[in-house]
């Protein structure tokens, strides 16, 4: 309990960013946004999901993705197939000239179901294909790229190549998967109706709760060796390479892990926003994606969070008045993070409280510097 | 010659060509049990190569490194380091961003596969080998340092206990003394002399002085192939190597 | 029954204008917008919020941008006749930023916040499906402007665009018997308004004209490179191409046809997604002599239409041209005027219901004369126009009124 | 293929070579501005499409005065246009590495996401300056229709254009790089830094010169596209990916290698494309290239280094 406290959670100051993440999310939005906000809020938060997975990936593991977009799509895509499925009973599509698949199927010509759509009628299943796919996929994706040391620049392009792919795949195979529209006009879950306010709000703590769950889950696996050897891996592959490590299972691993997250958050959009489409997948959300991490922190679990939930409140409180104005500020706020921020609000926040009171600052490089050895002497002594 | 040896090291008819231009060209090496092996060469004679070739970080063209009889040729660079073969680098190596603790840690050869690692715990046996290692290296007061703030020596030291804490067979140095100044050089020869008891060293150098301080043998690389092997006075007194040296 | 209705309506809108004016003096007009309004809307004593949603940025901004501005004309000029039940039309426009969820996120914000007694907007089918879900559970009213693919009929929307069989059969028809078009040649981009296009097309040229499609293509949208296709059709020789082609594709494969030499001396081509707004991108001289099928041309030669293109002119400048769904935009106000007026009342469903007796009818409509189906669509003629090097086009055929029929037996 | 004459064929066949060479060089003249930024320089610049939409608003800008100023200069103001789209993007080129890029080149994955917020705010000022619709510039009489050696064969003069326009590109590229003192210089710096500007290499001015002529061919290559395509404010972004795949393909520091890469890449899809679907044409080709890059990650041409 010791150990998860002090290593896990970070400590006081750990804890306190945590606590006040969890209350922000948990009981001010909450509090003091109404519902149709509330389920905005909930929607930028799936977003933050492959926020924090690009920490791990790229902010720790010096792998930066292009392609978060495609694991957020296939965990987004998998709900929405099992969503689809249950909209699409035979009463509800008798119109049709096949009831009981999908519209845009029947559209299509398509007299039955493909078969990779049937075991999405399990809700079992689905949760389940919402880890494993992504995961399956992730793990291809980088048992190619990383056994034959692609990496930095090189590996940040093919993802994005894979992202195109995909994309193009989807809107090309409309008839199975639903083209360019998406998979829309997702109603229930085992009957009940998930757009009503009372699901909505219900999503919403979902969503919060697991958002909670996979920032510890990441601070679990930075506070191990494995953290270490992250960090170690990005400044230094090839020592680490001859300390004995093989290098690229550590990299798939990691990838697999930031996939995985990515797809939950999809799932959750999914949910909360009713449809999935092509249009998160693509080259753009993925970027976007990058961006919520960049802002927030790379270096910051939590800044992560904050950074897709500032942006996505600019972006939609400027484009309601200055849409134009929009893209400039996105646009200059890329470089200046890059430039001026690099570690993004994480990093203000701790120049600010540098300014602010030295002693502060002081207490702050002294917890920073210290944990580990320190623990070790006191356990000798 | 019989495929087995006795030798901790037995290199032979090893070439590696870049695009036609064989920087290392039939070379046949052994080094023997706890001995002291240092290769000395002008620039360009293909001694930093020969370690990446032996440590899998560069394939070889043709030829034969066998380590304890293990051909190391066909594996990959993780299983050599596992198999018992440390190297250091020319230009420090180490986690700039961790600290002196942790990257003698990350370096422990227990947790090396991904769950291992994930689930490695800090034991007190683990801290013990680690607080040893860094009072060999003369860094046990720097242990909470982050290893970027260290001196270039310093960090030639920890690269050096990151190695030691494998206890590695065979150990392979590429000019460790390289920028250090006249006390650190005294300090790391006897590091040297006190780690080289019970493992084979090879060691890259430029610095005569030093190699004769240190070296049990000595070998001189040139364009890719020995041009003298033998100890420090013999080889110092070889007209080849002489000729090699001091040019006409 | 009719002509009850009918007084009925009358004295109700004597009684409503009464109030109103009543009301300027004597604050005692509640009682009336509770009449009108009875499920919480944003209508006032003088006022009726709407909404109108489009891109006004990213990547459809520029095909958006011509419908909401005929949809501010249309709104504007209904004011200027004294509102809708002698209410004065207020306006809340939001930005669709070419993003699907966007436009739902927007979609829930007019209907749930601003409680707008309808919305104009949407364009691509994708936002339409991506907003339909928002305005079914939250019971608003979406007048939708685009020609598309049908095979939809929501109780909240009125597709005030033809649905496929509307645009596609009668060109086809016109085609076979004018040029003796016996082989076709499909080629559209890769998404659900060209492919459903195509499929019905496809059933049309072989099972009722007796023709034969010797290729069918989809590229990706935005591709620019039309090489290889138009080879392939050189090589099968179609008495006609039809394309549906769009977006910034579209210059790139007329550039291409012209510079590979098939122009419209030697070749018949037939396109569904060329309106005069695509014309300024590709070029008048690049597409001369080609055919569009719309129900729309800027070119109609009658009195409404010549009134709207001079409103249009002066609202939005000289240079402005009006293609097909711009007009389609222009009639989703009135068309909503006229069912309020019908319903006597602001309430959706009261305005759904009017909407849905089948005899809502435009006459002043610029492409002629519309009427509203119980489908939810509208009663349009189908036209051909060939194009001028000016970049309008000269109508050669007219069609009939063209019942829509969204979900079309033998098509599907 | 019944019911064709060898003729019709081999018509066909010669167009179907055409248009696979003429995708070639639209390929090339994209990739070659940024074979010398990314493969020279490192610098992975996403806004690269974006400075091909400046050289093609340049074109339009150009067409449009021209037109309604000197109607006699017609058919000639293409060259003016692409000689002012040249230096224009190569200025804002330069521009944007004195302010932007210099400073980051040490880092290549923040030089991706700083030009990415470039790519943003480029596309905004297109609109607000050229609105969101779609342009596209008059075009000489001379650049338009075909050109039939026989009676069936049709080759479009625009591509030919494009062509011919690469090659030139092409070679003074391979001049500046290779044979001239500034190449020799560009060269030095992208293999050792330190060592260059030690041996007195001004290597900040040959970063901002080679950057600065990486994006000027970019210019040129977006107003040869005018007469292929139109331009809009996203214009540059649909060929972004494309371009970094031919680039990378080939291996990154080779000019060798982005030529056979445009080619190849070229001629799988130009001949896919002529068989199957086009969206399933790209979808190979893109899968094709990732999986050879799987086996060659340094692409197809890189030299074997001693490291």
């Amino acid at each position: 309990m010791n150990y998860f406290y002090e290593k896990v959670m970070g400590g006081k100051s750990g804890l306190t960013g945590f606590i006040i993440l969890a209350v922000v999310i948990l009981v001010a939005f909450p509090l003091f946004l109404d519902i149709f906000r509330l389920n905005l809020v909930g929607k930028y938060l799936t977003y933050a999901f492959p926020a924090v997975s690009l920490v791990l990936l790229w902010g720790y593991g010096g792998i930066l993705s292009l392609g978060q977009g495609v694991f957020f799509g296939l965990g987004g895509y998998a709900m929405a197939m099992f969503l689809k499925l249950e909209a699409s009973s035979p009463e509800n599509t008798a119109i049709q000239s096949t009831p009981g698949i999908p519209d845009f199927m029947d559209w299509n010509q398509l007299t039955e179901l493909p078969w990779f759509w049937v075991p999405f009628e399990s809700f079992t299943f689905t949760l389940l294909a919402v880890i494993i796919v992504p995961a399956i996929f992730a793990y291809i994706i980088g048992a190619a790229m990383f056994k034959r040391r692609v990496g930095g620049v090189y590996f940040a392009i093919i993802t994005q190549v894979i992202a195109v792919i995909l994309t193009v795949l989807i809107v090309g195979q409309q008839g199975y998967i639903g083209g360019i529209n998406g998979i829309t006009d997702l109603r229930t879950l085992h009957g009940w109706d998930i757009t009503t306010d009372n699901a909505k709000v219900i999503f919403y703590y979902i969503c919060c709760l697991l958002l909670l769950s996979i920032v510890i889950v990441g601070r679990l696996i930075l506070t191990s060796k494995f953290g270490s050897l992250l960090l170690a891996m990005r400044d230094k592959e090839d020592r680490v390479r001859f300390s004995g490590y093989d290098v690229s299972h550590f990299k798939i691993f990691i990838f697999c892990v930031a996939s995985i997250f990515s797809a939950i958050g999809g799932a959750l959009f999914t949910l909360q926003v009713g449809f999935m489409s092509p249009s998160f997948v693509g080259i753009v959300p993925s970027i976007e994606m990058v961006i919520f991490c960049a802002v927030g922190g790379r270096m910051s679990l939590i800044g992560a969070i904050y950074g897709a939930l500032l942006i996505n409140f600019g972006k939609t409180a400027f484009s309601e008045t200055f849409p134009q104005l929009w893209l400039f500020l996105m646009g200059g706020l890329f470089i200046a993070v890059v430039m001026f921020f690099p570690n993004g609000l994480a990093g203000i926040w701790n120049t600010y409280g540098h300014y602010i009171t030295d002693r502060l600052k002081q207490l702050k490089t002294v917890f920073v510097m210290k944990p580990s050895p320190q623990e070790a002497k006191q356990d000798l002594g | 010659m019989s495929a087995n040896t006795d030798f901790t090291l037995a290199i032979e008819e090893l070439t590696v060509s870049f695009d036609g231009f064989k920087a290392v060209n039939d070379l046949n090496l052994y080094v023997d049990k706890n001995e002291l092996h240092v290769v000395i060469g002008p620039n360009g004679a293909g001694k930093t190569t020969v370690l990446d070739l032996i440590c899998g970080k560069t394939k070889a063209t043709s030829g034969s490194i066998k380590f304890l009889n293990k051909e190391l040729t066909t594996m990959p660079e993780h299983k050599i380091v596992r198999a018992g073969v440390g190297r250091k680098f020319q230009t420090p190596s180490i986690y700039e961003n961790l600290s002196v603790f942790e990257n003698l840690e990350v370096s422990y050869p227990y947790g090396r596969s991904v769950l291992g690692s994930l689930l490695f715990k800090r034991t007190e046996k683990v801290e013990r080998k680690i607080i040893k290692i860094a009072q060999d290296i003369m860094l046990e007061d720097s242990l909470d340092m982050p290893a970027g703030l260290l001196s270039h020596g310093q960090k030639q030291w920890l690269e050096i206990g990151m190695l030691l804490i494998q206890d590695p067979q065979l150990l392979m140095l590429d000019e460790p003394v390289a920028g250090m100044s006249v006390k650190e050089r005294e300090q790391t020869a006897e590091l040297l002399n006190k780690i080289s008891k019970g493992r084979s060293v090879l060691v890259i150098e430029h610095d005569m002085d030093f190699v004769e301080r240190i070296a049990d043998k000595v070998t001189v690389l040139h364009q890719g192939k020995i041009l003298a092997a033998g100890d420090m006075k013999k080889v110092q007194n070889d007209p080849k190597v002489i000729e090699v040296y001091l040019g006409h | 029954m009719k002509l009850k209705q009918h007084a009925s309506k009358r004295t109700f809108m004597k009684n409503a204008a009464c109030a109103v004016v009543l009301g300027l003096f004597t604050m005692a007009s509640s009682q009336v917008t509770a009449e009108v309004n009875t499920t919480g809307l944003a209508v006032t004593d003088d006022t009726v919020t709407v909404g109108i949603l489009h891109s006004l940025t990213g990547t459809m901004a520029i095909s958006e941008t011509g419908a909401q501005e005929a949809e501010k004309l249309a709104i504007k000029q209904i004011n200027e006749m004294g509102g809708i039940l002698g209410r004065k039309i207020k306006i809340i426009q939001e930005d669709g930023a070419s993003d699907w969820p966007t436009f739902a996120e927007k979609s829930r914000k007019l209907l749930v916040k601003d409680k707008v007694a309808a919305v104009f907007g949407c364009w691509t089918s994708a936002s339409r499906k991506a907003a339909l879900p928002v305005f079914e559970k939250e019971n608003g009213l979406l007048y939708y402007p685009t020609f598309y693919e049908g095979l939809e009929q929501s109780k909240n929307v009125i597709y005030t665009g033809q649905e496929a069989t509307q645009q596609i059969i009668d060109g086809l028809n016109w085609v076979a018997k004018e040029k003796k078009a016996k082989t076709f040649y499909l080629i559209g981009s890769d998404y659900i308004w060209p492919r459903t296009s195509m499929k019905i097309a496809r059933k049309h040229i072989e099972n009722v004209l007796g023709g034969k499609v010797v290729g069918e293509e989809y590229k990706p949208l935005g591709n620019t490179q039309f090489g290889s296709v138009i080879n392939k059709i050189r090589l099968k020789k179609p008495d006609v191409i039809y394309a549906a082609v769009v977006g910034g594709s579209n210059v790139a494969w007329f550039k291409q046809l012209k510079a590979a030499g098939i122009t419209s001396k030697k070749q018949t081509l037939l396109t569904i997604s060329v309106t005069e707004d695509e014309v300024l991108g590709i070029g008048g001289e690049n597409l001369e002599g080609f055919y569009s099928i719309m129900k729309y041309f800027q070119s109609q030669d009658n009195p409404n239409n010549k009134a709207f293109v001079k409103a249009f002119k002066e609202m939005w400048g000289e240079d402005s041209v009006i293609g097909d769904v711009t007009q389609a935009a222009y009639l989703g106000p009135w068309l909503w005027k006229a069912a309020v007026e019908k319903a006597g009342s602001f309430d959706i469903d009261k305005v759904v219901a009017a909407s849905e007796k089948g005899d809502i009818e435009l006459t002043t409509a610029p492409e002629g004369y519309v009427k509203l189906h119980p489908n939810h669509h509208l009663w349009s003629k189908a036209r051909v126009g060939r194009w001028n090097k000016d970049g309008q086009a000269t109508v050669v055929y007219t069609s009939e009124l063209i019942e829509p029929d969204p979900f079309p037996k033998g098509y599907q | 293929m019944g019911g064709y004459t060898y003729s019709e064929l081999g018509a066909i066949f010669a167009m179907q070579g055409f248009a696979g060479i003429s995708l070639f060089s639209v390929l090339l003249l994209m990739a070659l501005g940024l074979a010398i930024i990314f493969g020279q320089m490192g610098v992975i610049n996403m806004a690269h499409g974006e400075f091909m939409a400046v050289g093609a608003y340049t074109t339009y800008f150009i067409s449009t005065i021209t037109e309604n100023y000197l109607p006699s200069l017609m058919p000639i103001y293409f060259f003016i246009a692409i000689a002012v789209s040249f230096l224009f993007a190569g200025l804002l080129g330069y521009l944007a590495e004195f302010s932007l890029i210099r400073h980051l080149y040490k880092r290549p994955l923040d030089t991706l996401l700083a030009t990415w917020g470039l790519s943003l705010i480029m596309q905004q000022s297109f609109r607000s300056f050229f609105g969101a619709r779609e342009v596209s510039p008059t075009l000489p009489d001379w650049l338009l229709g075909s050109y039939q050696p026989t009676e069936m064969i049709d080759i479009p003069i625009n591509g030919m254009f494009v062509l011919g326009l690469t090659i030139i590109v092409t070679l003074v590229v391979f001049y500046l790089l290779f044979k001239s003192s500034w190449g020799l210089k560009v060269r030095a710096t992208t293999q050792n830094r330190v060592m260059s500007g030690a041996v007195g290499i001004n290597t900040q001015k040959v970063d901002r010169y080679t950057f600065a002529l990486g994006c000027g061919i970019a210019g040129i290559a977006g107003a040869a596209f005018t007469t292929i395509a139109s331009t809009g404010p996203t214009t540059g972004s649909l060929y972004i990916v494309d371009t970094f795949m031919v680039v990378v393909f080939g291996g990154a520091a080779s000019l060798f290698g982005t030529i056979a890469s445009a080619f190849s890449i070229a001629q799988a899809q130009s001949i896919l494309e002529f068989f199957i679907s086009g969206s399933m044409a790209k979808v190979y080709t893109l899968l094709a290239l990732i999986i050879i890059l799987m086996f060659k990650p340094e692409g197809l041409f890189a030299s074997k280094v001693r490291r």
